[in-house]
């Protein structure tokens, strides 16, 4: 994949996101930190702008132009969406606020109705909290008891025991790709073993819908999570994905309006897919913003964005490694096919916090704590990391002022 | 936006490097408490000897950034051998000049009659909110330390 | 209060608003479907857009300066909300993504605390869905029975049998003002009852926020909810406050990232407040937008919105009724002062379906439907209603084309 | 934005002001079934008899805006005395011309050779694609009622 002509150039695609233009302690940003949460392209900002411009009213049930014209703006990019993970039908898309509240919603709907006393629940060690802790509290609730699949040396799930930690699971969920050490797991294998132990498969594809092609079809899970906020999306705005046939068959989330049929003074029966679990008021113009934003990644082509991240990944650890020899540990695998545009870095000497701090002084925005993944830190025997993550917009010249950078901070507590 | 030679004065990478009074002590006599800085995930253990009125002796564990690491650092030195009335006093100026006030605090009143002395140093943080709590992980565990003295 | 000196100009006011400048069917749009989402002024709009164009970034974990000031403007929208509401302090404010999640929160956090078989909930006739169904909802997991207070033939809580609906009562919820019949409710009166009784008062504000001076201190509740798209800011923001003392007691509602203290791999620890009840990355923009319509509604004084919403709903009355007499019924009470700016039309021979349609034809919207309230809908004994609301920036023109569209709708369908 | 005159023709206000076949019928040995618009409330009851292999009867209740109750009244007059395959050819036919198509439909298949007569009246409502589900709301429910029949 890395040797596919690269089509991608950043520089340019920098012109699109207005907030890599800003001047930060006197330096032109060099925005690193696109793993929690990335820029918004003008298009997406130029959507939801004219939106509220032009045709804001409440959408679903109003009969003028205007609720017409925002109720088709919002199911279209429902169809948009679909398309862009390969859905069977945009009745399994579900928008939520952001993909915590997608795995909750799972966890609960889901979970309270399938998961008793003694069934296990499986996660992995690498999980971001919002992917342990619904799953805690739903054992917590029903006795179910929590079990996790270990992450080896070299930042790899193990999985040596899957077959013995899914015996008498109801569900196997995990992350598409660490947020911490950037692997990448084998979905489609760990969907499939779910599958033969009797259990469903939930995956948690936050860090995979930005940065390559998703393919519903192909991961074979049974429910699927993404945020709008870290795929050039606005905030407030997240997806669950969910087969129809186990959609139709678990009870509601939250309640309220839209999610109904029929409402009497002492009861309500549930409305269809997917408005089922959409209740309230949703997040107009964010899924709109969404919807531009698949638009936009489409329109860069998701394999050559990948591409991009590749040499961007193998670059940067050619640097680094070059630069700062054994001084420079770099979490996660070595080889940049096998992981995602992130680098957690142990500086020798330099804590993540101060590393951000002196970063942040030459405008080079990186991430420092335990990336809400608490239990993989401890696994990594780390009270935290200093987190670089890249994304479209980034080019060889960032990881470069990256090096300098992190070069004046090991000086500066040398 | 101010610069790093606010934050980072001499004295607070020389605590940095060789923090004073890292270590365990027996519990009991000693106590321990932990604290954790939720938003990075650091960690620190304060162990605290009380005989009598007074602080007898305080270690320090636990990992953290330059800024928990001689905060801890300093603090220890600051209050070991003082009275647990007067370590309380020490505690409220040190958040006072971390612009935290207890509840109820008048804010025209004047800052108490402490001498921080080395702790002055970490005046500059203020200017930089989120390493705020670095700061202050150490103080608010010393005093949930405390706190099991004079139940 | 109807003599307060006017000083809002609504055509003056009309202006910050860049959808009302839209054309519809060849007329300039006549927006009057306030109560379902009001329009957003530029200031609301410029808010979201500079904060996307210069700050962006994931909020409470960042060291880096725009990771900073993101997180300055997130808080600082919080402590802007926590005064316009005077709430006591900002821990008490919890932002969600509309109002029907903050009821749901209040249902299942405090709900499935507090509430066991044969314990009652209480709740109006004259509630929307959103203050139905979680209540309904927990009646089913927990076996509590549901009541409710019935509604007058002029459209007030009949509050004869309070007390005795009261008696075993857990908690007692109620709308601040019916988006249906516009009738406003003694707030203060009801939660005086319900705590006589010992059961807690939660008020569903979403119609109250916009429109008037809403004083948490002087309402005496225990929980109150918004929504932010009805005051003039975005869509995908809500607001539940609490008082400090049930929200520390009772357990988290979502789980995920920023509501806890520390994650292991086997269980959690909640965070502090309001955090304790925010997981996964907030709505950042929409609540720097929800601050920001704060400022705009506090700008124009609260006091004189409601005068002027008073004076348009009294002149709106007088002119329907002088023109259209008995074969125009207009739902709720007779008295301006006693009501909201919405008018729940019942035209003799037309459908509301076919008023909303033809109104259009002229760029008139209103809402046509059951208003996300069947229960009232069915004692009002019609299946819809034809819905027009005012809000700021509606002026007495308004009125009289509204007026004048009704009148060929009623032409049209003799 | 396709005018008022497409979508309330001549027929349909006729229809909506003198609604065919509005009543109730004798359960059983008739069927009644309901249906309702979420979107608006709308509700209606939808009686059919069947004899054999014909439908002999369909009255309407029930309340709604122009469309739905127009829509129902003409095919309250399309489908009495049709045998069931054919009043199922009718109801085809009508949401082939609503835009509705069943599972696995051939976009490209000729529309069924079935003669709607009145109802080509509602063609317009596609135009207006909220008002669909006023028009077709009678037609599923009815195809509800017919399903009893056939069990
Ligand atoms: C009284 C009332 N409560 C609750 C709601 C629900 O608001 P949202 O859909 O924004 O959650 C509305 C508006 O739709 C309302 O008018
Ligand atoms: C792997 C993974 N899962 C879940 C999340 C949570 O996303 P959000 O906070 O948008 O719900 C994140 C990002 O923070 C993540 O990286």
């Amino acid at each position: 994949m890395a040797s596919v002509a690269m089509t991608l150039d950043a520089n340019c695609i920098k012109r699109d996101f207005p907030a890599l233009e800003r001047i930060v302690n006197g330096h032109l940003i060099t925005y690193l930190d696109s793993a929690a949460s990335s820029q918004k392209p003008w298009a997406v900002l130029r959507a939801m702008d004219n939106y509220y411009e032009t045709t804001h009213a409440n959408v679903h049930r109003g009969v003028y132009t205007t609720a017409v014209e925002a109720t088709e703006r919002y199911e279209g990019a429902r169809v948009i969406f679909a398309r862009f993970v390969n859905a069977n039908s945009k009745r399994e898309v579900i928008f939520t606020k952001n993909v915590t509240e997608s795995l909750n919603l799972v966890a609960q709907s889901w979970g309270n109705a399938n998961v008793g006393p003694g069934d296990a629940i499986l996660y992995t060690e690498m999980e971001h909290h919002a992917n342990l802790v619904p799953w805690q509290m739903l054992a917590a609730r029903t006795g179910a008891v929590l079990r996790y699949v270990p992450v080896t040396d070299d930042g790899h799930l193990d999985l040596s025991n899957l077959d013995t930690l899914l015996d008498g699971a109801k569900v196997f969920t995990f992350t598409a790709a660490s947020n911490v050490l950037g692997t990448i797991n084998p979905v489609r294998q760990l969907a499939d073993a779910a599958h033969r132990a009797g259990a469903i498969a939930v995956c948690d594809a936050a860090q995979l819908a930005p940065h390559m092609t998703m393919d519903l079809q192909a991961m074979g899970v049974d429910f699927a999570g993404i945020t709008g906020h870290k795929m050039c999306g606005p905030t407030g705005v997240g997806v669950l994905w969910g087969r129809e046939s186990l959609l139709d068959a678990i009870p509601p989330f939250l309640g309220g309006g839209d999610m109904i049929t029929d409402v009497h003074i002492d009861g309500f029966t549930p409305n269809e897919l997917p408005w089922k679990f959409e209740a309230g008021t949703p997040p107009i113009a964010e899924v709109i913003g969404l919807g531009a934003a698949c638009d936009y990644l489409s329109g860069l082509v998701l394999d050559d964005v990948r591409a991009h991240e590749i040499d961007l990944t193998g670059y940067a650890m050619d640097v680094l490694e070059a630069r700062f020899g054994d001084r420079l540990k770099i979490h996660g695998p070595r080889d940049p096919n096998a992981r995602m545009g992130v680098l957690s870095l142990a500086l020798e000497g330099v804590h993540p916090h101060d590393i951000s701090q002196v970063l942040d002084q030459q405008g080079v925005c990186v991430r420092a704590g335990h990336h809400c993944a608490k239990p993989l830190m401890r696994r990594l025997g780390v009270g935290a990391t200093a987190r670089a993550s890249f994304y479209v917009y980034n080019e060889r010249h960032d990881v470069d002022t990256l090096a300098e950078a992190l070069s004046s901070a090991s000086d500066f507590f040398k | 936006m101010p610069g790093l030679e606010d934050l980072y004065r001499e004295i607070i990478l020389d605590h940095y490097k060789n923090p004073r009074n890292r270590g365990t002590l027996e519990v009991p006599p000693a106590h321990r408490s932990d604290g954790v800085n939720p938003l990075c995930g650091d960690e620190i253990a304060v162990y605290v000897q009380v005989e009598g009125d007074t602080v007898t002796d305080v270690k320090i564990g636990g990992q953290g950034c330059s800024i928990s690491q001689s905060s801890a650092s300093m603090m220890s030195a600051a209050v070991k051998g003082k009275s647990i009335k007067d370590a309380r006093l020490v505690i409220k100026a040190f958040k006072a000049m971390m612009s935290i006030h207890e509840p109820g605090h008048d804010p025209d009143a004047p800052p108490p009659d402490i001498k921080l002395g080395d702790l002055e140093a970490l005046k500059g943080v203020v200017k930089f909110p989120v390493r705020i709590k670095c700061a202050t992980l150490a103080w608010n565990t010393f005093a949930q330390g405390l706190d099991q003295f004079v139940k």
